[in-house]
Formats: C-alpha cells, structure tokens, sequence
C-alpha cells in the first residue's frame, strides 16, 4: 500500500462527508450521556473543508493535511475542535515533505495523531473516548500493512476493527469528556467518538472498493 | 420544537446581532469570532479579560460584557466551547499591554481552547494568564478526573476581578483576587426540565412529569442523583447540605447568596427559594450580606435553578460592591 | 406540575417574603395586604404610586417597587386582581398629602376592585386619581366592549409617572403624563406554550406542538389567532403589521422598543427577535431611540414574547432615561 | 315562605361550602375561554367565611349578611371579589332591620343583589356572565313564592330554573369578563359563573329537603 496526494484526498473528502452526512446521528450518540453537540461541531467544521475544497495548497499530503487542520481548528468548538485538529495537524507535519506516502509513513504519522490526541486530552485508552476505538483501528491497520496485504483489504481490517473496539466502549466508565460527570450512568451505551471513529473507518472501506 | 429563531446555524450569530444592535455606544460585534467586546476595549491602563464558553448560557457571558466586567466574550456554539482560533484572534485583538486575564469554565473542551490559544498568543508576544473557574460541589473530584465543572458561581470571578482591573489592578493580582474568589464559592443546581437545544430540536434527556435531576450541569450534564420532585423547602435543604459542609461555610460566617435561574423558571419561583434559603441560612447562624436573585448562567430554556454561596470578606465584598454597567439591564 | 413551590396558596407570599428579606434596606412586606412598599413611602412632597393586578407576571409589577418607579403593589394571588380591601388598606396605608395614584392594567376585575377603593379612600378624604392602561392591539375596541387589555406596555407609564413624581410633579401632572404614554404605547405577544397555574397544576391552555397563539394575553386568554409556528422573522413582521399602523407609527418616527419576555422564553431568544426588530424598524424608516430587551410584564412560565413601541418626544425620552431603583437588578 | 336568621345561615353556610367543595371544577370551567382562578378565588373566600363561622354579628339576617360581604370583599380577588360582594352587601342592606324575613323580602332583596351586580360589571342578561343563570332563577323563585309553594318546592323551582338558562349560556358570545377577549372562540362552551349558580342552587335545594 502506498499513498500519494490524491489518496490522502479521497481519504479526506470521505471522512469530510461522512461527518456531514451523519450530523443527527452523531448527536444522538453524544446526547445519551453528553451534551448532543458533537454532531453539530463536526459537521460545521466539515462542510467548511468541503466548501472550500479547492483552495488548498496541495504540495504535498502533509501540506494539504496541514491546511485542513487549521480549518478544523477555526470552525469546531466543543472538545472535537482541538481533539481532531491536533490529529489532523500531527499527522500533516509527519507527512510533511514526502512525495509519495507508504503504508509504513500513514500508520507512523496516524501513531503521531493519538499521541497528540492523547496529551492534548489528558486522556488514554481505557477512558472511553475515540481513542478507544482508533487505536486498536490502527493496530489493525499496522498489521494489515506488515503482511503486505491491499489497500482495500487493510480499510477492511481497520474499520472491522473500529466497529467492535466502538461497541466495545459501551461496558466502560467514562473517565474524561463531559460524559464523565455521568459516572457510572455512562456505562451501558458506547462513546459517541468512538462510534464515529467506526463510521467514517466503514465509510471510507466501502468507498475504497469503487 | 418551537423557539423563536430562524435558523438553528444562525441562532448563535442572530443573537449577538442583537446584543449589538441594542447597545451601539458600547459594544462592537465581530461575526467572524462570535465575538462581543467593549467599545473602549483595548486600553492601555488595564488588564483586559476575556471569557468564552458556549453559547446557550445567556446572559453569561456575552450580555456581561461592559465597565466592570468583561473587555470581552467570544462564545462558540450552543453548549460547545468556542474553536481554538476565537480565542487566540480575540486575545490578539484585544491584547493589552498590561496583559490578558482568560477566564475559563472548567471543562474539557474549554480547557483544550484556552489553553491552545495562550500558547499562540503568548508566542506572539502577549501576555496571558489563565483562570479556571470550577464552584460546581455536585461533581465530586476524587471520583471524577476532569474535575469540577464551573457554573453559575463564575459570575462572582468575573464581576470581582472586573472590578478591580477596572481600578488598575495588574494581572498577577487579578489572578490571585480571581482564585481567591472561586476558592470561596460553591454552587449546585436542580433541573426541573431538560432544555432542547435549537440544532437538536428535542430536549436533551428525558425527565418524567414527577422526576428532578440533583446536581444538573448547565448543559445538561446528569449530576448526584435523579430523584423525585419534592417541595422547595426540602430542594433548598437539599442544596444548602451539599453547598455548607463542602467549603465549610460556618455559622458566624458572612455570604452573598445567589438564586440562579436555569432558563424557564420564572423569577417569582426564584425569589420564592431565595427567602426559604436567606432563613435557612440565618438558622444556620450564616449571615447574607449580598444577594443576588435571577438569570446569570442558564441552560437555554431548562426550567430549573442553582445555589450559589460566595464566603465574604471586606476585600471580596468590596469588589462585588463595586459599580458595573453591561447589556443586561432593566432600564 | 414540577415548580420551585411548597403551598400552591402560599406561591404568592412566600415569593413576596423572598423580596422583602432580599431588600431589607429598601422595601417592606405588609403580608395582610400582599403588600411590598418602599421602606421611605409615603413622602409628603411625592405623589404615591400605587399599582395592583393579579400575581404572575413578575417583575410587574412587586420587583418594580422602588425609587424612580412604584410606592407601592398590592398584588392579588395568581391571575386574580387583589381584594377590593388590598387596595383600600394600600391607598389608606401610603396616601400622601399631594395624592395617590392608582394604576390600573384595563381588565374587569382590576378596574373594579380600583374603582371600589377609590370611592371609599376618597370617602375618607385621601384624593385619588387612576389611571387605565390598555397597550394590546391584539383586542379590537370595537368588537369587545371591555376594551384593550394592559400588558407589558404598563412598564412605560409606571416609569414616565414614577420619574414624574421623584421630581415633585403633582397629581394632575402624572394623570397628564400616564395618559400621554399610555396614548403612544402599543403592544403585541405570541404565546408558544401555555403557563401552568400554581394552583390549578395544569397547563392553563392547550397550544399543539406546532402551534402558536397569536396576541395572547397575559393570563393566558385567546388572541387574535391561532396559527401555525413560523420563523422568528415571520413572526415579528406579523407582530409589526398589527402595531405600527395602529397608532400609527409613521417613518420618521423615533420609538422605544421592548421585547418582553413571558417567563419561559430565554434572553437569548428575545436579542435574537430584538435585532430582528430593530431592523425591520430601521427600514419602515422608523429610528430606535430606546431599547428594552428581558422579562418586564410574564405570564409565569409561558414561553412566549411581547413586542412594545412607545412613540418618543423629549418629554417621555427623559422621563425614560431619568434613574430608578427596583428590586430587579442585576448587581 | 318565611325566612329567619337560621335559614339564612342556612343557606350562607351551604353555598360557602359548596364553593369551596367545587373548588377544582369551578376553576377548570374558568380555563376553558377564561384564567382558570375562578375556582380557587371562591374557594379562599368562602373558606374565610367558614373558619369565622362563630364570630359574625348576628344581630339579625341583613346584618350578618353585611357581615358575610365583608369577608367575601376582603378576601376573593378577581371580577368574583367586586361582583359577589356587591351582591351580599345589597341583600344584607335590603334585609337589615327585618326580624321575620318573607319569601317577598328574599325576591325582593335578591333583585337589588342583581341590580348591583350590573352596575358594579356595567353587564346585563345576555352577555355571558352569571347574570345568565341568576336573573331567570330569581324569576322562578319570585313566582314559585306567588303561587304559595313550600320553600321546598320553591327551591327545586329555583334550581332548576338555573340549571336550565346556565346549560342555555353555551350558545352566547361573552361580552364582558376576560372570556370576551375569546370572542367567537367563547361559543360552544358554557359560562363557568353561571354553571356555578346552578350548582349552588342545585345544592341548596338539595340541603333543603333533609
Ligand atoms: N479528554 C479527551 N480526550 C480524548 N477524547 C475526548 C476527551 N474528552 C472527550 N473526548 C471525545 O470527544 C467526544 C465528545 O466531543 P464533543 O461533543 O465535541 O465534546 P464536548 O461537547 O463534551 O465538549 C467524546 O465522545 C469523546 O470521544
Ligand atoms: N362584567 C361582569 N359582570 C358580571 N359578571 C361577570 C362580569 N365579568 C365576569 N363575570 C362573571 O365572573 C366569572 C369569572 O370570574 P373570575 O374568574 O373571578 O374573573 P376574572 O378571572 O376574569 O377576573 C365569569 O364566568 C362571569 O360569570
Ligand atoms: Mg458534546
Ligand atoms: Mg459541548
Ligand atoms: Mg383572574
Ligand atoms: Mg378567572
């Protein structure tokens, strides 16, 4: 697997419209025991991306990841604006400058992402946030890239993956974000990052097959 | 869902057009940042504060922006702390050179912003200090690791540290004035309803018809425990034994009480639970010397209210003494 | 019904004794009357200022007792005008050598109770004048013979009278001025919910999800129509088109414009369909010289608002801007 | 017919309790067109006027009836004050002074009651109010007493009489009272004042037979 320009784009219009298409679901997930604005903060910010979708300097994947990041960053408020800004601004630093991205160079720059997410958030696996749903994502991908397996094989793995480590949250404690002043309450349904996690990891699967 | 707006996206924006509009000689609206600020703001003399949270807890914090109190308020949506880049432009804009106090409601989100947008502004030169507010008792630390929320006590920071930057006070004695004052207050709140938030278009949670939620955040957040309705003398005990012991305040002790409103009670109910808790107080041997009943930091439309108390002293009482002048007003 | 309450037939003085130990300095509760008055009234060289109406629209009219406003109300309990003897007892209580004046929202039950009291305190040798005021253009004076209802617009002529009287005016005068703005005051609500009633613990009306009554009433009572909800911007040109060809208002005109709140609407709502207002004002080319936006007339906790325009001449203007200081503040 | 303290303390005592028992449906026929306090109006007053029983002037009937208009002025709020206070307080002064009170002195004081009730709410027969109910039922009454009936017979004809023109107020218009503001919307539904008149002379009719 090996990634160029035009993948991180297809990559970025995927989870961009996703985020879009699921404003209402996302919502309800974050109304359960939070305050059912996260549908609304992606959403804004995404179809910001979209809008001005043309407009971004494309030298390079980092280069354009980084443009990304600051209109995330301008447009989602919430605790999703920093979270996924800084994502999106470590993983477009890591790819800074490299033409033509490997399978290797992804799951590297993703690695750089959680760990961004995680000190910005104070938080870790365990805590019942979208971590808990990425990071066994992207321990699949990273074995899926080892064995050399495809492209689309590896979005399969990634994204099956996110879906049962997403479901899995449901029997944690939240132990960070707003859900968390739900204590024990807050077990019994899945963490509404996570799930989107599984979402936009199915998406963009079923959108690399065609 | 029935609410007076347009458009659920340009509730937020509508609103601050307002603000604006019916305070020309005061007050300028920047759109792009959701942004409320003085007229007179930056000025040389004086440290400026700046405070952001969500929307949806008028009138804090942009109908409290004025002499004596905020320089400035850049909210984000409903119940979303305000994207990174509202903070760090309004801080540029606003910058003094005596510095800029953040005042910062103690939640995740908020925290991220702030802190982000500190660390860029103070890159470029400004200086910052940041204050975070957290009075909520019905969050409990040890159990909790974000840690307490901040809610209607925030106002008590504000108006404080407002007052005295107003008389000249630098900005490393606004940070200790505004951490003495939240170190003194203690707040808990009741829903009676939940709220629905325009984008959402549905309450929140569910509350049955004889159901309360003890401990309500201002987003709606579950507090201690769901419990049935019962009458206000026995609410206002139940507040007044988790805000008392938890500072402690003690008999002999001088408060300023606040009743704050939620959203839909209306003020009678609230002045209804201000005498059964000023004569609670007084049989506890505390004494109020302040007292403040009405709107400060609601939940939308959530029919509900909180209790504040803020431990007084003469340099505390002083400061809240002091005169303010903001878009919330009755004249 | 879930309410900050304990009685429902103690709803009424239990909010009154909440306003009193909240104003120690400055008011008193007489509880055999309903009673708040300010602490220095009477005043020989002041007109006293006297208003009743029923209970559940607060602040209107127990919060608006102080300097620059009312002497004294005498409320009678939820929707009810007081006892006939409440208002007697306060004109008797409070008279002045220069005179009592009594307002009165322009409603059956109010006008008889005053008109009542007025005969025997004038029995007893107390000059009195009274004053009706009917600002609702939701009532057609043709088709209903009680006349136009008083609503939130009663706001303008208790402050006009109120200022009037702190400068020594006499009773012929305020009778002159409360006219004057009573004559140039025109006021439309809309209703999105029902209040529920203390003591009937029930939604007083029952308005569908997707309905809205259009010129409700302050207690609750019909309007002109029942209608679909629709937009904020809709809603407020419906609201302009029954009030400013009315008076008329005419381009070139300078008014003050208050969106009043029923109880249950947030202020953020209300600033929202204030700049919606000023606006459409704008370009009828009518100018804003005054504004009033927050809760000034309720109907308990009835989501809903009121829109009110007070034509200006430098007269009113002054008497408007002049101080005053209620129970309702915000420091 | 003839009539002494006794029966007027009777009959006070009945429409004060019978007042205070329909307290909740007085007050939801008020909601139908009207504010809904009609019921809890009465209901404070005439509870006043029961816990007071023992300590009013009883000089003879006029007199205590002057005294019941007292309570009644001091204590209900809302058009119901005014009105029922005037009425007693005209019924009181046309029977002062009388030791033996006949079944004409009863009509006669009942129409000064009425005529004080239309200057107090400057309203007449025909605008919805309680006017509707107690102008016809006197009627009965003045000519049950002329044709020589038993009080008992005389009340059932009262009663009824009620009853009768109250059910009737439906298909009026309300030109007076907060129902007016309802306009057209007041057809179709009774007048609660009037509704209350019946119940009250049904009541009594009923307290008189034992
Ligand atoms: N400290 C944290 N670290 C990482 N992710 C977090 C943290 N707190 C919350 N999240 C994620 O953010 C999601 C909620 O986002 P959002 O609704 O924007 O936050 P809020 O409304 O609480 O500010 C949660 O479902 C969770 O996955
Ligand atoms: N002008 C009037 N004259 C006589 N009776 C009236 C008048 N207006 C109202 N009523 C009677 O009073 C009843 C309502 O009483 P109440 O609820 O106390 O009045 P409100 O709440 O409108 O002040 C009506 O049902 C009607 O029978
Ligand atoms: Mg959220
Ligand atoms: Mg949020
Ligand atoms: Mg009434
Ligand atoms: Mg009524």
């Amino acid at each position: 697997m090996s990634t160029s320009l035009d993948t991180t784009e297809f990559v970025v219009r995927s989870i961009a419209q996703t985020c879009v298409d699921n404003e209402k679901y996302f919502g309800d997930l974050d109304s359960v025991v939070g305050d059912g604005d996260f549908g609304y903060s992606l959403a804004r910010g995404f179809e910001q991306v979209i809008a001005h979708w043309d407009e971004y300097d494309r030298e390079d994947s980092g280069t354009f990841l980084l443009k990304i990041a600051l209109v995330i960053s301008s447009r989602i408020g919430g605790t999703s604006g920093p979270i996924w800004g800084t994502a999106f601004m470590r993983a477009g630093t890591a790819l800074k400058g490299i033409d033509s991205v490997s399978g290797a160079d992804v799951v590297a720059a993703l690695r750089t992402s959680i760990e961004g997410i995680k000190k910005r958030g104070n938080s870790d696996v365990g805590d019942k946030t979208l971590l808990d749903a990425l990071v066994p994502a992207i321990d699949a991908l990273e074995a899926s890239v080892l064995q050399g397996d495809s492209g689309g094989l590896s979005m399969q793995k990634l994204a099956a993956a996110a879906r049962t480590a997403a479901e899995a949250t449901s029997s944690l404690k939240a132990l960070r974000g707003r859900a968390s002043y739900s204590g024990d309450r807050s077990i019994g349904s899945p963490d509404a990052g996570a799930v989107a996690v599984a979402v936009l990891a199915e998406q963009l699967a079923e959108a690399w097959k065609s | 869902m029935k609410k007076f707006i347009n458009d659920p996206q340009q509730f937020v924006p509508e609103m601050l057009k307002g603000i604006a509009l019916a305070n020309p000689d005061t007050l300028r609206y920047v759109p792009e940042y959701n942004l409320i600020h003085r007229a007179d703001s930056p000025r040389p003399d004086k440290v400026t504060i700046i405070q952001g949270s969500g929307s949806g807890h008028e009138p804090a914090h942009v109908m409290t922006v004025g002499k004596g109190m905020l320089d400035g308020a850049c909210p984000g949506d409903v119940f979303a702390a305000p994207p990174m880049d509202y903070v760090y432009a309004t801080t540029k804009l606003l910058a003094s050179p005596k510095g800029v106090l953040l005042l910062v409601n103690n939640y995740t989100g908020d925290r991220m912003a702030f802190d982000m947008a500190q660390e860029m502004s103070e890159a470029d030169g400004v200086t910052v200090r940041t204050l975070f507010i957290d009075d909520d008792v019905s969050v409990k630390d040890s159990t909790y690791t974000v840690g307490r929320r901040g809610v209607a006590g925030n106002f008590f920071v504000m108006k404080a540290v407002g007052a005295a930057a107003e008389d000249g006070a630098d900005l490393d004695e606004l940070v200790r004035i505004g951490e003495k004052v939240n170190s003194v207050t203690r707040t808990m709140g009741i829903a009676l309803t939940a709220c629905t938030p325009p984008s959402k278009g549905s309450p929140l949670f569910d509350l049955a018809d004889d159901e309360i939620e003890i401990g309500v955040g201002i987003h709606g957040e579950p507090g201690r425990e769901r419990a049935k309705w019962s009458p206000a003398n026995d609410l206002v005990e139940v507040l007044l034994d988790a805000i008392v012991p938890d500072l402690p305040f003690a008999p002999g002790d001088r408060v300023a009480l606040m009743i704050n409103g939620l959203g839909g009670t209306p003020i009678s109910e609230l002045y209804l639970l201000y005498g059964i808790a000023h004569e609670k107080l007084e049989a506890r041997g505390i004494t109020v010397g302040r007292n403040y009943v009405g709107e400060y930091c609601t939940s939308l439309d959530m029919a509900g209210a909180s209790l504040t108390l803020v431990k007084l002293d003469d340099e505390i009482e002083a400061l809240l003494a002091a005169p303010a002048e903001v878009a919330i007003r009755v004249f």
